[in-house]
């Protein structure tokens, strides 16, 4: 379909009653914001990122010629901050239940996709469930796009987790360009995308297009700078603790939090008592951050006090020990941390750069 | 028991109370005559004009806010004109509106708290607003809702209430959007109900009697405008002069007794900024609806009883919810929120009316931005020899007050200057001292 | 949209905690009391010797602490709580009526079950005996079911034991062996004076039957664990119950991590086998 | 228990006192306290406010169980003052950077005082002044510190929540980039190389700064733990002068560890 076709999908959300959130350009890059029309989304921008910048440029007249929004999509289903409960009239904690609202993220690329899968399963997918997630959850209608633009910071290949979806998504959509002009592939991958785009004027897909889809990756692929060698990467940082690399990287580390809370994947969350001045009210959460002194305290002092302890259980828990926790790695190639590190750390680089030293050790053992 | 001040006497307030900083008063009576006035200030000297030696011309607006928590606004204001003055840049028209509607913010909070919780408790017979809100929570909670109005309008346009962070030389950081504009209106519209209501109240005071004939120095604004933001400097007397030329005219001196300074209007000595002068020099810049709630509080065209201000005062909260709606009304936005000012090696001047009155800003610039040479005259330093012919008159007149009653009237006519003493400390302890 | 996640939006919140009303408090120690909580909704908290619940004073935030009490008895929840902070304090200072929020139970317990037809050995320092306390109940209220019974206490002072009375009882018991240890002697006291691993060797332990609970300071369980696996203890059946700081006791919050283990749901009693490494690695 | 029984009885008899006193400062911090509209009167009602010459003539003798202390040292005379105020004082708990830190006029500890003086007055020999200005902890104990220039209102109503709940009062030890991550601003060094000391700050404001399209200027102060060094570096790559760096750290907090060392941090 043509650019009418997408405006028209957007159409069709808001009346099936979705608050639509897509990509749009805000104080200079891309962010998932709430919109009713394809004319407020991103249009003819490129991004440019590398480690502590990112800059947009206007060029092109593509829709999604950016690699994934500069903010995830986690915020939308794991709030930065709610209420958790609130005494009823009994006097009785109860659930603070939000209003969740159907809503149809728009634009998710495939490294986005996996970090929801991942949240499915650390937040809803085990013994206990945090109800008010997979509430939101149920009620997301996801079209996802294929990624043909990744940027410089991107290292989905790497992590086996894009830059083509291949499931968790209910529409997908890939713009492409060529002979045939500006046009949009669009696929559905449940019953429920199936019947949107049923209503959808769209031409059926041709031969061809599946040819010019695997083109689009491949290309996207190959323009991929940044790798990770995961090859046995859970034993070399669990064998890596004390590592010289930790020191190094702990120099320049801020312990600022920003990494963690861009991670499309980081859940950590504190909570704190509502009190006011007539006593307490309940209780509301937070996103949360390893960085922070808090998080590890213990009466008597924080378990991990030194940031070469912070950073080294921040990159050991998303790339090593998340694999034993939740069977998948903690990281989607994203790239988010990279960019939006003040100190323009390159959790690509620390890790090579452990890998380095380990292989190091190994040579220097008799 | 009561003690009046016969023979020789010694009045005196060691820590006075309401007022924004620290200060005392000491009256000196000997033979039945008032020898000798003091307003002493010992608010501690935070040496601005020398701190800001070296740093660079876009730091102004910052720094000096940092010299009142109650009207750093106001300081960013005229830090900013000063400065653009000097690199030759005169903001576009939208840019100017939005400082006068923060300017309003500040107005209404400042004259909020000064009324209510400053003043009010005076002229009802308490000792705080707290006190007050015992017999009248209606009142207070009226005056506490004005200045929370206030508040959130320095907070829209200025991101927070204290110490503003939205304001820089050229501009603002970031714009207000329509729709943040739109959703301010209503607590607007209810300020300027409660603004009114606020005129009618204070109205009905008792104001004891005193009427003073000082020279009144206030600015007046092009295009008929109230004076905030902008204007020249006009004296009672028929004078007036351009921004550019206070220095020629206003003499600062330093005083023994005191860590602030004291400024007289070459030729003419004492004179008086803020409400009272402003009302006087600008009543036909009234808005009506301003002006009809002046003529039924009974102020004429001018006001010379100093007790009087919280009238003018109520009556100027009027005049700024009034304009605020009329900014936030036709507000379209601006092309950018601020325009790029480069550092040319030049004096500039900027004066604005903050609620107290005239705040006078001189900055000398280098070539590289650094600055080299900075003057600061706030209102309170303007008023303070106004303060003590006001007190050397009310004792004068009152001698034969109880002791307790007459160092309570001295104190809430100091309080009629609103005297912001954190401000004249680049300034009080009430003495009447028996010898 | 996933109908599966519908469903289990369902379900109730962990994180809304359950009104308990304070029934009676017993003051302890100088800075411990144990508090016996009633359910208002009258709905028992069913529990393994060793599992917590997140407990908390309305407005002072919420805090892991075992379970004190008999698990044969689960209407009534016990808490022993030393007061070390803000909240751990406001929990033990409050009065008899007074509501607590309480949820859980949760982690996995001491598994006493494993250890039957074996040596039991319980070695607790401090606080350390609160946790331990059910698994001294359960041992004695199905002593047939085990071997002999060891239970080593170690305290900074003689005033400063838990459950002195209950002690007592034991004591009087020919059934098990209890031990009691100070760091510092006060004149009246004609007990031992050192560290709980001095009193080892005396028990003469038959290491491969024997089934070690232990919990106090994390030096003081290591420690002991590293002198039991000496003895020839198999390390899985020498058994800890770490501390980690915790907002949630149910695997979200993420803070009480010790590398790959959620020390809430994992834990908080591990076998020592799976967790020496990790004690001994500084700031993990 | 033993050591809250009297705080109890205490509570039932009367109503707490709280006093608010003010050195060498702009007010700002104090009138947070007035800003409070919807508080101040029930406040009013939980607490006695015993002694708050903004606010009312009317003081009312110590001991106060709660002093909030505005300002910095900067006579010795105040010196003396805030003695006297400690010791009337149960809990004393300082309020704004110029208390916390000696604020903007601690400027002064890195010049020539008497130079200074005579730039700002004609007549330096009627000022008494001392050559630095000093938060209050370098004179007494401090029970509890609240950052920010100014302090931020919510903030210190929860301060004054705890106390009057009997709880000491907690702040999340964390930089302002975690408030501002959890509001989801754009990060203004990042995305336009906007010079900004979030990474290093103590959150307070809720990252107001970012939200207002400028960098963080500091003004609550380091964070503890924080790594000024590492930030000086990236502000210099990204081009900013030596002088600059000393520029934005040597403002609010100027005097406060790590921010003294301003671009020698490097
Ligand atoms: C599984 C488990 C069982 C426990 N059982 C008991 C018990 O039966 N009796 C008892 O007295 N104590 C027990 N504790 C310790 C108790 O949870 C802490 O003493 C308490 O959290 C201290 O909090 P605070 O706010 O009083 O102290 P503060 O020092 O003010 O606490 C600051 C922060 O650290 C956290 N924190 C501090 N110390 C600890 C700690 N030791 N463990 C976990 N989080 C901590 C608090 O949650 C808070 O976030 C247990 C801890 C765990 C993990
Ligand atoms: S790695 Fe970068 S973003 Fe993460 S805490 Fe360190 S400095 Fe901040
Ligand atoms: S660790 Fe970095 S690259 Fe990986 S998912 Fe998180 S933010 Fe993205
Ligand atoms: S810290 Fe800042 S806001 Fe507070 S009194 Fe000092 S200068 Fe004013």
């Amino acid at each position: 379909m043509d650019v009418e076709g997408l405006g028209a999908l957007i159409a069709l959300l808001c009346a099936d009653g979705y608050t639509v959130i897509g990509p749009v350009v805000r104080d200079g890059t891309v962010v998932p914001t709430p919109v009713t029309s394809l004319s407020e989304m991103a249009r003819g921008v490129v991004d440019h990122q590398g480690p502590g910048t990112y800059r947009l440029h206007a060029d092109g007249d593509l829709l999604f010629g950016y690699a994934a929004a500069a903010t995830g999509w986690k915020r939308y289903l794991f709030p930065a901050h709610r209420p958790l409960w609130r005494y009823d009239r009994n006097g009785s904690p109860t659930t603070a239940a939000q209003p969740i609202i159907r809503q149809a993220l728009f634009g998710v690329r495939s490294c986005d996709l996996h970090a929801l899968q991942v949240l499915d399963t650390v937040l809803a997918g085990r013994r206990y469930v945090d109800a008010d997630y997979a509430a939101r959850r149920a009620a997301t209608f996801v079209v996802a796009v294929t990624c043909a633009h990744p940027a410089a910071t991107c290292f989905c290949a790497s992590m086996s987790t894009g830059p083509a979806p291949q499931d968790g998504f209910d529409l997908l959509i890939t713009e492409l360009v060529g002979e045939r002009g500006h046009r949009f592939l669009v696929e559905s991958g449940t019953p429920l995308g199936r019947a949107v785009l049923e209503r959808l004027p769209a031409a059926p897909a041709t031969p061809g297009d599946d040819a010019d889809v695997a083109t689009c990756v491949s290309a996207s692929v190959a323009t991929m700078e940044r790798v990770v060698d995961t090859e046995g990467i859970r034993d070399l940082l669990y064998a890596s603790a004390n590592s010289p690399r930790w020191d190094d990287v702990a120099a320049r580390c801020l312990s600022c939090t920003n990494c963690t809370l861009v991670c499309p994947t980081c859940f950590c969350f504190t909570t704190e008592d509502v009190v006011g001045l007539s006593g307490a009210d309940g209780r509301d959460r937070m996103w949360d951050s390893c960085f922070n002194a808090d998080h590890s305290l213990l009466h008597g002092g924080a378990v991990r006090r030194s940031t070469r302890a912070r950073y080294r259980q921040w990159v050991t828990h998303k790339f090593g020990s998340w694999i034993d926790q939740f069977g998948v790695s903690g990281c989607v190639g994203c790239g988010r941390c990279i960019a939006w590190c003040p100190a323009g750390i390159d959790v690509t680089e620390e890790l090579a750069a452990i890998r380095a030293a380990a292989e190091q050790t190994a040579e220097d053992a008799p | 028991m009561t003690h009046k001040l016969d023979g020789e006497a010694l009045l005196r307030v060691d820590e006075l109370a309401r007022v924004e900083g620290e200060g005392a008063m000491r009256v000196v009576v000997r033979g039945g005559v008032v020898r000798d006035v003091e307003l002493q200030i010992y608010e501690p000297p935070r040496l601005f004009e020398a701190l800001l030696h070296g740093r660079s011309f876009r730091e102004p607006p910052d720094i000096t806010a940092r010299i009142c928590g109650i009207c750093p606004v106001a300081y960013q204001m005229s830090a900013c004109q000063a400065i653009e003055a000097a690199c030759g840049v005169v903001v576009p028209e939208e840019i100017r509106l939005l400082r006068r509607l923060l300017y309003c913010g500040e107005w209404i909070e400042s004259h909020a708290l000064h009324v209510y919780l400053l003043h009010a408790p005076d002229f009802l017979g308490y000792d705080s607003a707290i006190d007050l809100a015992r017999d009248h929570h209606d009142v207070v909670e009226q005056g506490l809702r004005l200045k929370k109005a206030g508040n959130a309008l320095m907070t829209l346009v200025g991101g927070r209430a204290v110490h503003p962070v939205n304001v820089r030389v050229g501009g603002f950081y970031r714009l207000p959007t329509r729709e943040e504009m739109v959703l301010i209106r209503p607590q607007l519209e209810q300020a300027l109900q409660d603004a009114l209501a606020t005129v009618a109240l204070v109205a009905g005071f008792d104001f004891p009697d005193l009427e003073q004939p000082y020279e009144y120095v206030a600015l007046r604004a092009p295009d008929g405008d109230y004076p905030l933001e902008r204007g020249s400097v006009v004296t009672s007397g028929g004078g007036g002069f351009d921004v550019d030329a206070f220095e020629e005219h206003v003499i600062e001196e330093h005083v023994e007794r005191s860590n602030a300074l004291h400024a007289r209007l070459a030729d003419v000595g004492t004179y008086v900024v803020g409400p009272l002068a402003r009302y006087s020099l600008n009543h036909d810049a009234l808005s009506p609806l301003a002006r009809d709630a002046a003529d039924s509080a009974g102020l004429g065209a001018t006001c010379r009883n100093p007790f009087r201000s919280i009238v003018v005062r109520a009556v100027e909260l009027v005049e700024a919810c009034e304009e605020a709606l009329r900014i936030v009304d036709s507000w379209q936005g601006a092309a950018a929120p601020y325009v790029d000012v480069a550092p040319v090696a030049a004096t500039g001047r900027g004066a604005t009316e903050a609620p107290r009155g005239i705040l006078f800003h001189r900055y000398t610039i280098g070539a590289d931005g650094a600055i080299v040479d900075a003057r600061i005259v706030p209102p309170t330093s303007q008023n303070q020899p106004s303060i003590e012919a006001d007190l050397r008159q009310l004792v004068q007149d009152n001698l034969d007050l109880d002791r307790v009653l007459l160092s309570r009237l001295c104190e809430q006519a100091i309080r009629n200057y609103d005297p912001c003493i954190s401000c004249a400390t680049h300034f009080l302890d009430l003495t009447v001292e028996q010898t | 949209m996933t109908t599966d996640l519908l469903d289990r939006s369902a379900g109730t919140d962990a994180l809304v905690p359950r009104p308990f009303v304070v029934r009676r408090r017993i003051r302890e120690t100088s800075d411990t009391t144990t508090l016996l909580l009633e359910p208002v909704d009258r709905t028992g908290l069913e529990f393994e010797p060793g599992q917590f619940t997140m407990i908390g004073r309305p407005g002072f935030g919420e805090v892991p602490i075992s379970i004190s009490g008999d698990s044969a008895r689960p209407g009534m929840l016990e808490h022993t709580v030393r007061a070390v902070g803000d909240a751990s304090a406001a929990i033990a200072r409050t009065r008899r009526g007074d509501t607590l929020l309480v949820r859980g139970p949760y982690g996995r317990g001491w598994d006493v079950e494993a250890a039957a037809g074996h040596d039991v050995l319980v070695v607790a320092g401090g606080i350390g005996l609160a946790p331990l306390r059910p698994v001294v109940l359960d041992v004695l209220a199905r002593r047939d079911l085990f071997r002999r019974a060891f239970l080593v206490v170690g305290s900074r002072t003689p005033d400063q034991l838990l459950y002195p009375r209950q002690m007592e009882q034991w004591r009087g018991r020919f059934d098990v062996d209890v031990d009691v240890t100070v760091d510092a002697a006060d004149a009246g006291w004609r007990g031992h004076v050192g560290v709980v691993t001095d009193r080892l060797p005396r028990l003469d332990l038959d290491p491969l039957s024997t089934f070690a609970f232990l919990c106090g300071p994390e030096v003081m369980m290591r420690v002991t664990a590293d002198a039991l696996c000496a003895l020839g203890v198999p390390a899985a059946q020498v058994r800890v119950s770490m501390e980690r700081n915790m907002k949630c006791g149910v695997g979200m919050c993420g803070h009480c991590q010790l590398r790959e283990l959620f020390v809430c749901l994992d834990g908080p009693v591990f076998g020592y086998d799976v967790v020496q490494r990790l004690m001994t690695e500084p700031e993990l | 228990m033993t050591a809250s029984a009297p705080a109890r009885r205490r509570r039932q008899h009367r109503r707490p006192k709280l006093a608010v006193w003010k050195f060498a400062s702009c007010d700002g911090c104090q009138l947070s306290l007035l800003n409070c509209e919807d508080e101040l009167l029930s406040l009013a009602g939980a607490v006695e406010i015993a002694h708050f010459t903004e606010a009312t003539r009317r003081s009312v003798r110590g001991p106060y169980d709660v002093s909030l202390v505005e300002g910095s040292i900067t006579t010795a005379h105040d010196a003396d003052r805030i003695r006297q105020v400690r010791d009337v004082s149960r809990t004393l708990v300082t309020i704004g950077a110029c208390a916390t830190a000696g604020g903007v006029q601690a400027l002064r500890n890195f010049a020539d005082v008497s130079a200074w003086t005579s730039l700002v007055y004609a007549r330096p020999d009627y000022v008494s002044t001392l050559a630095t200005s000093t938060p209050i902890a370098a004179h007494v104990p401090v029970d509890f510190e609240l950052h920010g220039c100014p302090i931020d209102r919510g903030q210190l109503l929860g301060v004054l929540v705890a106390l009057l709940a009997g709880r000491r009062p907690r702040i999340q030890v964390e930089t302002v980039c975690a408030q501002c991550k959890r509001r989801g601003n754009v990060c203004v060094l990042v995305a336009r190389g906007t010079p900004c000391l979030g990474p290093v700050t103590q959150a307070g404001c809720g990252a107001l700064y970012p939200a207002y399209d400028r960098g963080c200027y500091g003004c609550f102060g380091p964070v503890a733990g924080g790594n000024v060094a590492s930030l000086v570096a990236r502000l210099r790559a990204d081009g900013m002068s030596v002088t600059d760096v000393d520029r934005i750290l040597h403002t609010f907090n100027a005097d406060a560890e790590p921010f003294r060392t301003g671009g020698q941090a490097l």
